[in-house]
């Protein structure tokens, strides 16, 4: 029979010297701290709002107890396995120490201590479960009202107490697409919908997530403390292009909400009356037709709009300068020829679409594609241009401009470059 | 300590070659029905969850099942259990004759049985207009009944193979003759419970017996051939067979299938029949 | 005594062997070449074909992982498509999990517990190898799909792209239509049934073929844990069995179970799989405790503290761990009580695993603590198991985890306790009995350096994690934008994705040279404590020579300690057992094989039921259901010839020298 | 009851015959049955039916597994396997059950047509 040999070195002093140095080395040349920074667009510790605050306060606490945890016993194991290493051949042979098979009272001692540890957890768990869950009592007077929509791959908000009139006289709940606005300060409670798969509704600034159940009246709650523009996502893997499937949810000082409250409840926006004739050879000036990236920048924000985002997207509720009246004419005739109508609808003008996002006043956003694009023209230029590119398996692509022939997939329609700035242009003036 | 073999007997319920007395096969079919019950359980939950909550438009139990007919399959199932159990005793006193009997005794209930809940499901489908698909307690109710006469199904294949085993002869060969055998048992089960039992409920509901004769003819011809056929191996044997006394375990374990596919109708009937009337 | 232990046998049972067989075709008896690994019943060539197969998936599932991290290397990047993304994670999860880390403690069932339990085989050694080809066949039906990247007219739709849980509705025909998802819906249905039947064989065997002497506390814990695995498995899979069967019935027969248009509801889905997913994790964690509880006493040469409260907490995990399901369902809207409940019940959890960490400490305490490889990833295992324990109990306060849940935080969690338990534990294990099963060692250099790459680069890789959750990174992000603050934390967690590939690359590097060119040993290299070392390594067919009989915890460590003795007990039971004809060994077969691959054929064509067959572009049948009947057909028809083929059986013989002969026929 | 009681079981030797104790069984298994489906048409009140019945088919059952199925007489440790499964899928269908028929476990249309309910009629 062999003995273990003993070998308790097998590193040599300079090779750990050499590792060592070479760790740091490279830890250094890391951006280190960056990684543990968490003061991202989506970080759940910028909290904004009191339920994402009892979140993280209550993380928090896990976190103090099992540090705790952590360090206490991490160092008794460290301590053991210092202290009683076998520091010599002689050491790894020598008689086993005596057995020992357990002491009761430790083992009682330490369930007792961990049960105790687990209820300073247990507490504040319990009361937020509560407390998270819905409104609480005393605000559901001034609680305000939305339902949320899960699309593969974007979101529907509707506004049920506030109705807008429609063309045929009829009323219906004031409908957005992808970016929720409310107002600061208030309560708001969020029917969460889905129209096909599961998503899950996630502003981590404002609220941890509820998921969108099909066949379920699920809802969530959530306030912002002051004006301010969140990053939300949908958290629920929901198919092919899930990881971009993003929102925004931009709070108001009550005035402004009530000011862009107004706004909305009016019918789309028209520049001029239509004026069909001669717009072809008119695109001339019209260059927005590529869309450039710089390394590093953002598809969805420019450093610029990062900056001061919510004053950013107040910018783009005005309308731009330089409108060209009769290419936004055109663009909206071919918004009915392109059959754009048919999934998009723009309350006022034409469209009754309701399989894609209202678009309204998609001038108006400051993001489209749910949030994977900011909305610049250069940008919706290409959107509309490519929608697969950059939203891959895209409703838009696969249903519009290509549709279904028995199991293959035929192109439907296309757009050239002077129409879509014809369509940008259009899109661009409803605001 | 004294060992079994030595004076000639079995003891059937203690093993002593093994750790715990169990014999090896009952453990395996002991822990497999434990098994097997968070398999029913899990099925039953879905079906009574679906039930909680019924969308609107979905199919009304009550004006789609036919109790009397559950309540005599179920009693029907419960006397092939006693049978089992009467086949695990005349094996365990080495009375191969009588377990023979008993065993097709239980394959004949077994078949009663299935016969019923494949009339039960084309007049649900036909008169009723319940399938599978057309509402939510379709798909619940067909899936776990559907998997219970699965199981059903299964034992009394089971139960076949044991039964045609019984007739192994000692000199060793006879694979084609065990396979054919085999054969004609599966046929003629099959025609019990897919054409003969049905029909004869059929009947019962008011058809004519000759309408049923004439529809099903061939099945029905196919089927009494294949009884002939059993009648005629039983008869023909080897009276020297390896089968005994030692097999005793083989058909307790099979039996207990059996059994506990009886206890998981006991729990469907009260579960997805009785409470239904409530 | 030795009268009783002879009759037993390899099964424990009576040997009595019928006169005659019923046989298509002769049985195999190769010892040696392909057609004695194909139709072995000996459970150590099984566990090797399990480690085997184990071993080439958890590196195909590293691949996998490496290509995820390269796409998420940097900001909207477009290294790899949306839709070979999702196929991807998906494949990574399920590879990793049932291909890998299942097959791979089922390697170490089959190799260590008939002979820890002082058994010659299985309870039932055909059904065991019946298992192994039924993994394989899972195997092979999960990752069909890889082929449509490849030969486009095989249009499986890609590999499974619906996560390893396939919410529903996601899996329903209209969102996934191609066939990629009946493929997965099969393929874990066929991975179930093997786990089930593998399970129960190995709860008779433990229960019903423990030598003499040795009670239930006087088992190894490794062997207790499996018991504990096994019965999680039996009990669970059930429940996800009838899951796949309802999504299997929604997408080919038009039920609606998770139709919401028909009145179902998806959440069910989500209980049905968390039922059997939660006990899932502890069926993954439990055996690499029991490695653990084994390795960490040889090493510290000290018995395990407390032994009895660490088997006692293995049960209770495994029981509690059927009440906590929902903690993954936390932010589905389950209502304030049952939320509550369930954030409690997880909660309970952490104090019996609590209870093992506290006792593998109390085991070190006071021994003398020899740093060999295996130690030192058993060491690393409660590192790196105690924090991914412990972000799990920062989960489980539930509305902290609505934050969480579907986060980077949970795949840090996860790995911690994937990786830095069960795999480190695994590593471990492979480590410290390699020399048991090919007799050969590993360096410890080599070893060593390994361990270090592999744990710098894990951490390297999953720590950064847990703060890109907090930062509000959702998992399952195929790319994200560069505005985030989730750049840094992705190229430093995928640079350690590639020193963690790099580690793990040396690691089974090291073990194929060793297998070549490693240092002979001897039975018992690490003067370790349980039976298998007892035996020569690599250990023969039979096991062992003469069943032993236990006195202790510890068999070995007893015997080693009380030699006279034992040598006189020894010599007593060869003689009876040569009095009764022998030692009894079960016969190879083929139909567990033939079984397997009716399976296969039936559950190949199963799955695309609805499509024509067609060759060479021609179509040349309606639907795949005569192909589906054809292999249950040959399943149905293999079983019954493997009933009437019988257990069979030889008969070895040792002379004085210890030289082995061979005997057939009736020795009765 | 008027079971017999157990036969002694003395290795080595055949068990008395169980055949009419189990034809016993039987009868009254079917008798069992038989009373469940009277009760169900009876005016009573609904809880006492429903308890009735969840006593009457559990007796059933253990009749079954205790005497068809011999645990009666087999090593207590076969109970325990079988309970395991048993016990634990009982607890996951109650509270599967006590999960959907929570408030919050409704579906969308129930809940919805709940809702028209409450604050419509
Ligand atoms: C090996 C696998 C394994 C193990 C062992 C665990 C162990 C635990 N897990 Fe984990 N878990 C997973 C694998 C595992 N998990 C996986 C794969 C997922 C994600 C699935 C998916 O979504 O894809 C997941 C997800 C997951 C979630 C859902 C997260 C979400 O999606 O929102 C939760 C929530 O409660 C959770 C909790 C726990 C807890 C409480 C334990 C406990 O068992 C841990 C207990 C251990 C300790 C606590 C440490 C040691 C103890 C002490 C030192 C004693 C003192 C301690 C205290 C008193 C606190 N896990
Ligand atoms: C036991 C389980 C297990 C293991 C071991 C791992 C191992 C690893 N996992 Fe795993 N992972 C899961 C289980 C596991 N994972 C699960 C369940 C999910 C969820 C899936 C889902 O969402 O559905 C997941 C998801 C997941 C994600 C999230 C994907 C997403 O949500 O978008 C990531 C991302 O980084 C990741 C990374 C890794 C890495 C880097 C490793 C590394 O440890 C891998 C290390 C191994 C290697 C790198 C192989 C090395 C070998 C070579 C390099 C040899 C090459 C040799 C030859 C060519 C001969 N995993
Ligand atoms: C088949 C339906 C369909 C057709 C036809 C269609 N779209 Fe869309 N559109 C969608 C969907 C679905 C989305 C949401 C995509 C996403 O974000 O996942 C969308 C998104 C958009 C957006 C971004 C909106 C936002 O708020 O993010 C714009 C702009 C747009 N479409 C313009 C057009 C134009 C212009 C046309 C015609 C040339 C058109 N669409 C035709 C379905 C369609
Ligand atoms: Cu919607 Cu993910
Ligand atoms: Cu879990």
């Amino acid at each position: 029979m062999t003995r273990i040999r003993f070998d308790h070195r097998p590193f040599s002093r300079v090779t750990r010297a050499l590792v060592a140095g070479l760790g740091l080395v490279l830890l250094s040349g890391c951006k280190l701290a960056d990684i543990f920074d968490l003061s991202g667009n989506q970080s759940t510790m910028l909290t904004a709002g009191p339920v994402a605050k009892a979140q993280w306060d209550l993380f928090m606490i896990t976190v103090y107890v099992c540090t705790f945890i952590f360090v206490v016993v991490g160092a008794i194991l460290a301590y053991t396995q210092i202290k009683f290493r076998a520091r010599s051949e002689s050491d790894e042979h020598a008689e086993p120490p005596p057995e020992a098979h357990g002491n009761p009272f430790v083992e009682i001692g330490l369930i007792a201590a961990s049960v105790a540890l687990l209820v300073i957890i247990a507490i504040p768990t319990l009361r937020d479960i509560w407390y998270t869950h819905d409104v609480p009592e005393d605000e559901k007077g001034n609680a305000m009202e939305v339902v949320a929509t899960g699309y593969q791959w974007w979101f529907k908000f509707e506004y049920p107490t506030e109705l807008v009139k429609l063309p045929n006289g009829g009323e219906a709940p004031l409908v957005t697409g992808n970016e929720l606005v409310v107002p600061a300060g208030t309560p708001i409670r969020v029917q969460l919908r889905t129209i096909d798969v599961i998503h899950s509704f996630w502003v981590p600034k404002l609220a941890g997530k509820v998921d969108m159940m099909p066949n379920r009246a699920n809802f969530l709650w959530f306030k912002a403390d002051k004006p301010g523009y969140y990053y939300g996502q949908c958290a629920e893997f929901c198919g092919e292009s899930h990881a971009i499937m993003r929102f925004r949810v931009i709070a108001l000082s009550p005035r402004d909400y009530s000011q862009w409250l107004e706004n909305q409840k009016s019918p789309a926006r028209t520049v001029t009356p239509a004026l069909l004739a001669n717009a072809a050879d008119r695109s001339a000036h019209v260059q927005f037709a590529a869309m450039k990236l710089k390394a590093g920048e953002a598809l969805a924000a420019s450093p610029a709009f990062d900056a001061d985002p919510l004053n950013a997207w107040r910018e783009m509720q005005h309308p731009e300068a330089g409108e060209d009246a009769q290419l936004i004419a055109q663009g909206r005739q071919l918004f009915s020829a392109k059959t754009c109508v048919s999934c998009h609808s723009i309350r006022g003008h034409e469209g009754v679409g309701i399989s894609g996002p209202d678009l309204t006043r998609v001038g108006a956003r400051s993001t489209i594609a749910a949030g994977v694009l900011e909305n610049t023209r250069e940008r919706m230029h290409a959107w509309i241009k490519n929608p697969n590119h950059f939203k891959p398996g895209n409703k838009m692509w696969f249903g519009g401009y290509n549709v279904k022939d028995g199991d293959d997939w035929k192109p439907n329609f296309t757009v050239n470059d002077q129409e879509i700035d014809a369509l940008v242009a259009y899109l661009h003036s409803l605001k | 300590m004294s060992s079994p073999a030595a004076n000639g007997h079995l003891d059937h319920h203690h093993d002593h070659t093994t750790s715990t007395g169990i014999p090896n096969k009952k453990l395996l079919w002991w822990a497999f029905l434990a098994s097997d019950c968070m398999f029913f359980g899990a099925l039953i939950s879905s079906h009574l969850v679906y039930r909680l909550n019924p969308p609107p438009g979905n199919a009304v139990p009550t004006q789609i099942f036919d109790i009397e007919l559950t309540s005599f399959s179920t009693f029907i199932l419960l006397m092939s259990s006693l049978l089992m159990a009467l086949a695990v005793n005349a094996i365990q006193k080495g009375n191969v004759k009588s377990t023979r009997t008993m065993l097709l005794g239980t394959i004949f209930f077994g078949c009663i049985f299935l016969g019923g809940q494949v009339f039960e499901f084309t007049h649900f489908v036909a008169d009723k207009h319940m399938t599978l698909s057309n509402s939510i307690f379709g798909s619940t109710f067909y899936t776990l009944t559907g998997t219970h006469g699965t199981h059903v199904a299964i034992g009394v294949l089971l139960l076949g193979m044991m039964y045609v085993r019984t007739f192994k002869p000692t000199h060793g060969g006879g694979l084609g003759r065990n396979f054919l055998h085999l054969l004609a048992f599966a046929v003629a089960a099959g025609v019990a419970f897919l054409f003969f039992v049905p029909g004869l409920l059929e009947v019962i509901e008011g058809e004519s017996l000759r309408a049923m004769l004439s529809h099903d003819a061939k099945p029905l011809i196919l089927g009494a051939i294949a009884c002939a056929a059993l009648v005629w191996f039983a008869r023909t044997s080897d009276p020297t067979v390896e089968f005994g006394e030692k097999n005793a375990i083989d058909v307790e374990a099979i039996g207990l299938y059996w059994h506990f596919v009886d206890i998981v109708w006991i729990i469907i009937f009260t579960a997805v029949y009785l409470l239904e009337y409530l | 005594m030795a009268e009783v232990i002879a009759q037993s046998g390899f099964t424990g049972k009576q040997t009595a062997q019928p006169a005659t067989t019923f046989s298509l075709f002769p049985r195999p008896t190769a010892k040696t070449g392909i057609v004695s690994w194909l139709t072995t019943v000996d459970h150590k060539k099984i566990g090797m074909l399990y480690g085997g197969f184990a071993i080439l998936f958890f590196l195909i599932g590293g691949i996998e992982a490496l290509m995820i991290r390269t796409q998420l290397m940097v900001p909207n990047n477009r290294f790899i498509s949306a839709q070979l993304y999702s196929e991807l994670f998906t494949m990574h999860g399920t590879t990793m999990i049932f291909l890998a880390v299942m097959p791979l403690n089922a390697a170490f069932f089959n190799l260590l517990i008939p002979i820890q339990v002082g058994a010659r085989d299985v309870a039932f050694p055909r059904l065991n190898s019946f298992s192994l080809w039924v993994w394989v066949v899972g195997a092979i039906l999960l990752n069909v799909g890889w082929i449509s990247h490849f030969v486009p007219s095989w249009n499986f739709g890609g590999a499974p792209d619906i996560g390893w849980f396939g919410y529903a509705p996601l899996t329903s025909k209209s969102f996934t239509p191609d066939l990629s998802t009946d493929f997965w819906v099969l393929g874990i249905q066929v991975l179930g049934i093997s786990s089930i039947v593998a399970s129960l064989n190995f709860i008779v065997t433990i229960i019903n073929l423990r030598a003499p002497g040795l009670t239930m506390m006087r088992l190894p814990v490794f062997t207790w844990m499996a018991l504990v695995t096994s019965f999680l498995l039996v009990l669970a899979l059930p429940a996800i069995a009838i899951a796949l069967i309802m999504v299997m019935f929604d997408r080919n027969f038009g039920t609606n179970f998770f139709e919401v248009s028909g009145g179902g509801q998806p959440i069910l889905w989500q209980h049905l799989f968390w039922v059997f997913g939660h006990p899932e994790v502890y069926i993954l964690i439990l055996p690499p405790m029991g490695y653990v509880s084994e390795i960490l006493p040889t090493f510290a040469r000290k018995p395990l503290f407390g032994y009895p409260i660490v088997v006692f907490s293995g049960v209770a995990i495994g029981f509690i761990g059927f009440g906590v399901w929902s903690h993954h369902m936390f932010t589905t809207g389950l209502g304030t009580v049952a939320t509550a409940a369930f954030a409690l019940a997880t909660m309970a959890i952490a104090v019996p695993t609590g209870v093992k960490v506290f006792n593998w400490i109390g085991t070190l305490w006071g021994g003398r603590i020899v740093t060999r490889v295996p130690m030192m990833f058993a060491l690393g295992f409660i590192w790196m198991f105690m924090m991914g324990g412990l972000s799990g109990i920062m989960h489980s306060a539930a509305p902290a985890d609505a934050q969480q849940q579907d986060s980077y935080f949970v795949i840090a969690h996860f790995h911690y306790v994937l990786i830095g338990g069960a795999t480190f534990a695994l590593l471990a294990a492979i480590h410290f009995w390699f020399p048991k099963f090919f007799g050969r060692m590993v360096p410890e250099f080599w070893g060593k350096v390994s361990f270090w790459v592999i744990f710098v680069g894990f951490n390297a890789t999953f720590f950064p994690m847990h703060f890109l959750g907090l930062n509000g990174m959702p998992r399952r992000t195929w790319t994200y934008d560069s505005n985030m603050g989730w750049n840094e934390g992705n190229l430093f967690a995928t640079y350690g994705a590639y020193l963690l590939g790099l580690g793990i690359f040396t690691y089974f590097a090291v073990l194929v040279w060793s297998y070549f060119k490693g240092e002979k040993c001897g039975n018992d290299p690490w003067d370790a404590r349980t039976l298998e070392w007892s035996i020569p390594s690599p250990p023969p067919e039979h096991n062992f020579a003469a069943i032993p009989t236990v006195h202790a915890r510890d068999a070995w460590w007893y015997e080693k300690t009380h030699k006279a003795e034992i040598a006189q007990e020894k010599a007593a039971h060869i003689k009876a057992e040569e009095s009764h004809g022998g030692i009894h060994m079960p016969d190879q077969s083929w139909y567990p094989l033939f079984a397997a691959i009716g399976l296969l054929v039936g559950g190949y064509n199963f799955a695309q039921l609805h499509h024509p067959v067609t060759m060479f572009g021609q179509q040349v049948l309606a639907s795949h259901l005569p192909l589906a009947i054809t292999g249950l057909g040959l399943m149905v028809a293999s079983c019954y010839l493997w009933a009437l083929e019988g257990p069979g059986g030889y008969h070895l013989h040792i002379d004085a020298e210890g030289k082995v002969t061979e005997s057939r026929g009736d020795h009765h | 009851m008027s079971a017999p009681t157990a036969p002694a079981l003395a290795a080595g030797h055949h068990e008395p015959s169980k055949f009419h104790f189990y034809i016993q069984i039987a009868m009254i298994l079917a008798v069992i049955t038989g009373i469940e489906v009277v009760l169900i048409y009876l005016p009573i009140v609904k809880w006492l039916v429903v308890t009735t019945l969840i006593v009457l088919s559990t007796v059933k059952f253990m009749f079954v597994i205790f005497y068809f199925m011999h645990l009666r007489w087999d090593k207590v440790f076969c109970t325990i396997l079988f309970f395991i499964g048993l016990v634990l899928a009982g607890f996951t269908m109650f509270a599967l059950m006590k999960l959907f028929a929570s408030d919050a476990g409704k579906p969308l249309t129930a809940a919805a047509l709940d809702f028209a309910r409450t604050t419509l009629g």
